[in-house]
């Protein structure tokens, strides 16, 4: 179930130029079922900014209640959260969403999972539960930079990590499509820009696709139908997901994205 | 004793909070998070004849205190709200407001005929004023008289009582509150939102894909009690107030300004337990001024002090 | 090279920026802060032919993200603005915009005959949209057409352009803007304060004495954004802009809806070096965003791109 | 000259109930040239609140560059305040106005400083000031009820100090009006409620009084003429003078209050 919980930051932390890792504890981890569900921050206890703002769970503790998130410093919002140091109490609703299906891969078979940029996050709580079920995990991570990349050394412990990085400061130089290309697998799961996520649904129309998405969002729960997206099998032109509720992880080929 | 308790056309409220059209669905999201039933009320999402899925995505952007929205009045049509959402939301015991949007005047009649037939509709709020949709609509909130026709041919075949709710986009708002008190409409609400827009700094191109929407949130709270100070005393209907209420400080001074319930939009959104919290914390902020009811603050802004000789403070 | 300079009628400006009439006095108090030689222009408080006192107070509230304001044109009147705060003001290298209020055409163009004399007056700000001025006002910025004779007869006697203030509490800014552009008038500026009001708790009175007041701040720049937008692509005289710019990021906001400078208003309560800083922060903004002047950047959210050939990004 | 700050938080205490004593670490405090002036303070960086807040010294220490306030928690503004700690910046305009006219009363002579509430805290500087000319200081101060009254120790030090409270809980029940009926003074400087400025003022006409004023402000600065008052002696109507730049002391008498 939903919760709205006061949490206390156990930890914030600069991990790369602009990126942020914010631990904090919560017994809203309890309610969390699936790796790529996301919660929903307020960040200013005035009106200044109003709404939510939407955040990957990046890993999660259920025995210490505790999960992460990794953050990207991009406007207002994101800029008042990275003032917030351990101690301080943040308004969270959540865990929100449905995640990646980690039943659709089986021990022994190959999942490749492919981030961009900050798409890079939930993925990480996917190859930790991936590969506790004994599934082969292959990890391409796209980055800017090289100083805007992380957690290569965390996933490389689940297993093979290659990174990618548009400016070729680090890793092989050009996109995460790039390297792909090359790489088998049973099952591919994917989170980062928009661009990305169409590139590589086209790449693998006949395979099997799991996609996160990203939308400007009011509440965050499915009720203003701010998120939505047109489903692609759509005889009546009115059929259509919430990205918040329904996914915002959705099989390739089910929405138009 | 009840503080809250509050008698509209239609209406047995046990308190006059109600959750605001579009900002609540059809209930579902918000019954995981408490009780319908606490309710005063609901406005479920408009309503149009067919399904309708609304404006292509961007479809909310953030303002200084303030969102600005281009839903597009999606919404599953006519036939599934009959026949799916209300009698879900029967389950409660809540008196449902049923917002009926359309653009071409059948289309409001079709709606509002079959919808108030409804057990658990006991009042229609015609949306005149949404700022999101292309074709029809805006002149019924801008122009008097079509305001005033439409309403009195929904009037005419509505089972239940009938509230219009009005665009704060109009040079003379008084006008419009007059017109449709004319067509015979049972109370007025108001405001829906101001019509705004936000371009993207990199782009230069607007954040919507509409291009424009509806402003909302606390920074229209300002025009919102203005609007209702000046048609509260212009007519003799009442309203149901609406614009960036967050608390119940700002319920008060609704009603001071004259409205005789409120409804609570945007700030769903910022927190999904905001009705219930301001249900709950009334009572006492009534008590700590010196109110007995709720209703004494109704219109306290313009009233003569003799009219309130029973009030303490 | 200067990003910044524009031409615009009667105005020759280093920089697009310039604090909005009634925000800023006759710059005295703000010179103790900076040079005023920096601004673009400075756009006078509102002159009346007589000294006027204005409203009593209280005279200002604070809403979310924004301020309510009934001052009610407070002015030493004619003769001493031209006898004393021009000629001071006339020490600096800018080029000053004189506000021109009244109650009845006669007042405007007194005012505008003789103030448009003043040497360092470049062009007129009609004031036809200030909502804190009980007698007459209100009609000349809510009627087309006698807005548009108004414009006409300033025109006639003015000795420099002539830009008119448009007021956003219309339902239709571009038939307004059409109106005043048809009598003639140089350019417009936009937008003025919404109408609101805000209620004090504890006696559910208004807060201003005046009862109710002018909206400014960021609270009203979504709404200030799309009324430039749509004018902008109605009318060939260029737009100043304003309504709750505080940063650069605002400014290059308020270019891409279509106005060609800005002026700052509210902001400069929060921050009285708010506009050199904007001015200082400009260049970079542009250099970043790969516009090579600022002029690249007006009506950027409705031209067509092949109209922004040679802009880099 | 007035200056714009970021100045240093050297400590906040609740000195009485919803009473608290900032005390900032300020070059700006340089420029104080009397008691009774005000500073503005910005309470957060965005737009809620979007005003500034009107404060005025306490006391001030032109050696140590520091000064000190008392407020108290009224609304949004001074809530937010209350949340600031030793060690954040807040970001001031100040100082502000004209202060108490101390060259008014003489070595020798006495001067009655009388306070209401959250008009008391300015009087401090001045009794200070006062004592430190060899004025011989009475202080009448006004308060709602015990708890929330303040600085009585202090002020005894510069001389005689009588309270007075609202609901009787300490010192004499009742307004500071009564006790001052029967004290003899030179000059007598007041700050507080406007009715008890105002009862003053009325109570003597032909005395030196000096009066310090509050008014909803928008700039502080004497440029939106939202603080401005009538002057008392005007023949035209349109006479005034403003609480901010003007003021915020003005001699009884000189404008309507
Ligand atoms: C399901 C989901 C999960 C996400 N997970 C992460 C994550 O783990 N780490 C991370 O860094 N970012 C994540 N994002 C993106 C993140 O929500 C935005 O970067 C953030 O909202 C920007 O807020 P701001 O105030 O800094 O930017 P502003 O531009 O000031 O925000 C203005 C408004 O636009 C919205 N907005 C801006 N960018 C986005 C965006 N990309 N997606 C949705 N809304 C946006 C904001 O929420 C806000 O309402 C996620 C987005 C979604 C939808
Ligand atoms: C010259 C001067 C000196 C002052 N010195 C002190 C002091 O030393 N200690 C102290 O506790 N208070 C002082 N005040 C009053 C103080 O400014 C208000 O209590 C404070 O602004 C309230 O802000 P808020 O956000 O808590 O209240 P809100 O009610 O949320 O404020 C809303 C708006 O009203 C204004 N406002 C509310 N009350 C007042 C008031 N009494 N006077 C002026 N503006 C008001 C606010 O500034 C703000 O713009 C002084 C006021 C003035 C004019
Ligand atoms: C996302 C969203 C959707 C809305 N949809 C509707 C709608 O379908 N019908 C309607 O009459 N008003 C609609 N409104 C307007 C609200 O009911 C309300 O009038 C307005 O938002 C002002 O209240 P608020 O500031 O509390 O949000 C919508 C508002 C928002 C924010
Ligand atoms: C205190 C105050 C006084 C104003 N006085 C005038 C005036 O005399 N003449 C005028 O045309 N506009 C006046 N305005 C309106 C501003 O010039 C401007 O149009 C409006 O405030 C919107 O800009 P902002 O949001 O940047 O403040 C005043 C605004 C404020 C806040
Ligand atoms: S964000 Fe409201 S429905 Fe998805
Ligand atoms: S507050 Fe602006 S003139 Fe005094």
């Amino acid at each position: 179930m939903i919760q709205k919980e006061l949490c206390k930051i156990i930890s914030q932390t600069e991990i790369a130029t602009n990126i942020y890792e914010l631990t904090v504890s919560a017994q809203l981890t309890r309610e969390i079922v699936a790796p790529g569900q996301f919660v929903h921050l307020r960040v200013a206890s005035g009106g200044d900014p109003l709404l939510r703002r939407p955040i990957s769970i990046c890993s999660y503790d259920r025995n210490k209640l505790q999960f992460t998130m990794i953050y990207r410093k991009e406007g207002h919002g994101t800029s008042l959260l990275t003032k917030m140091v351990a101690g301080m109490e943040i308004d969270i609703l959540g865990p929100l969403g449905n995640g990646f299906p980690i039943e659709e891969v089986s021990s022994g078979e190959t999942a490749l999972l492919v981030g961009g940029g900050i798409g890079v996050p939930p993925l990480y709580e996917l190859s930790n539960q991936l590969a506790a079920n004994g599934v082969h995990v292959i990890h391409v991570l796209g980055f800017q930079t090289r100083a805007a990349s992380f957690y290569e050394d965390k996933f490389l412990e689940n297993g093979e990590t290659y990174v990618a990085t548009v400016d070729g400061t680090y890793g092989s130089k050009g996109f995460v499509t790039d390297i792909i290309k090359d790489i088998q697998f049973d099952c591919l799961y994917t989170c980062g820009p928009t661009s990305m996520l169409q590139a590589i649904a086209k790449q693998y129309p006949d395979e099997k696709v799991f996609l996160s998405l990203e939308e400007r969002m009011g509440c965050g729960i499915g009720a203003c139908f701010a998120c939505v997206c047109k489903q692609t099998d759509d005889p009546t032109g009115v059929s259509y997901k919430k990205v918040c509720s329904d996914g915002p992880v959705f099989r390739a080929g089910e929405v138009l994205i | 004793m009840s503080r809250l308790n509050i008698e509209l056309p239609g209406l047995t409220l046990k308190n006059p909070i109600m959750p605001a059209s579009g900002c609540f669905g059809f209930g579902k999201e918000y019954s995981q998070f408490y009780d319908l039933s606490t309710l005063g009320a609901i406005m479920i999402k408009a309503t149009t004849v067919e399904p309708r899925f609304g404006n292509p995505t961007p479809r909310v952007a953030e303002t200084n205190a303030g969102m600005l929205n281009a839903i597009g009045l999606q919404n599953p049509g006519l036939q599934k709200v009959m026949g799916e959402e209300l009698p879900w939301l029967a389950q409660y015991d809540v008196p449902i407001i049923a917002n009926v949007a359309g653009s071409v005047e059948e289309d409001y009649i079709t709606v509002a005929k079959e919808i108030s037939q409804a057990p658990n509709v006991h009042a229609l709020e015609l949306n005149i004023s949404c700022p999101n949709v292309k074709t029809g609509g805006i002149a019924f909130g801008t122009i008097p008289e079509v305001a005033r026709q439409l309403t009195k041919k929904v009037k005419a075949i509505s089972a239940v009582p009938v509230y219009v709710k009005l665009s704060p986009n109009v040079t003379n708002i008084v006008e419009m509150a007059k017109a449709v008190e004319e067509g015979g409409a049972d109370g007025l609400t108001m405001i829906n939102t101001l019509i705004g827009m936000r371009l993207d700094i990199k782009t230069g191109k607007p954040i919507l894909a509409n291009r424009t929407g509806g402003l909302s949130g606390p920074a229209i709270k300002p025009v919102a009690i203005r609007m209702i100070y000046e048609v509260s005393q212009a007519v003799n209907i009442p309203i149901i107030g609406m614009g960036g209420i967050q608390t119940a400080a700002d319920v008060l001074e609704f009603f001071y300004a004259g409205a005789s319930a409120v409804a609570v939009g945007t700030a769903n959104f910022v927190d999904p337990f905001v009705c219930p919290t301001i249900i709950e914390e009334l009572p006492n902020m009534l008590e700590t001024l010196g109110f007995e009811h709720i209703s004494e603050c109704q219109g306290r802004s313009w009233k003569k002090h003799e009219q309130f000789a029973y009030h303490r403070a």
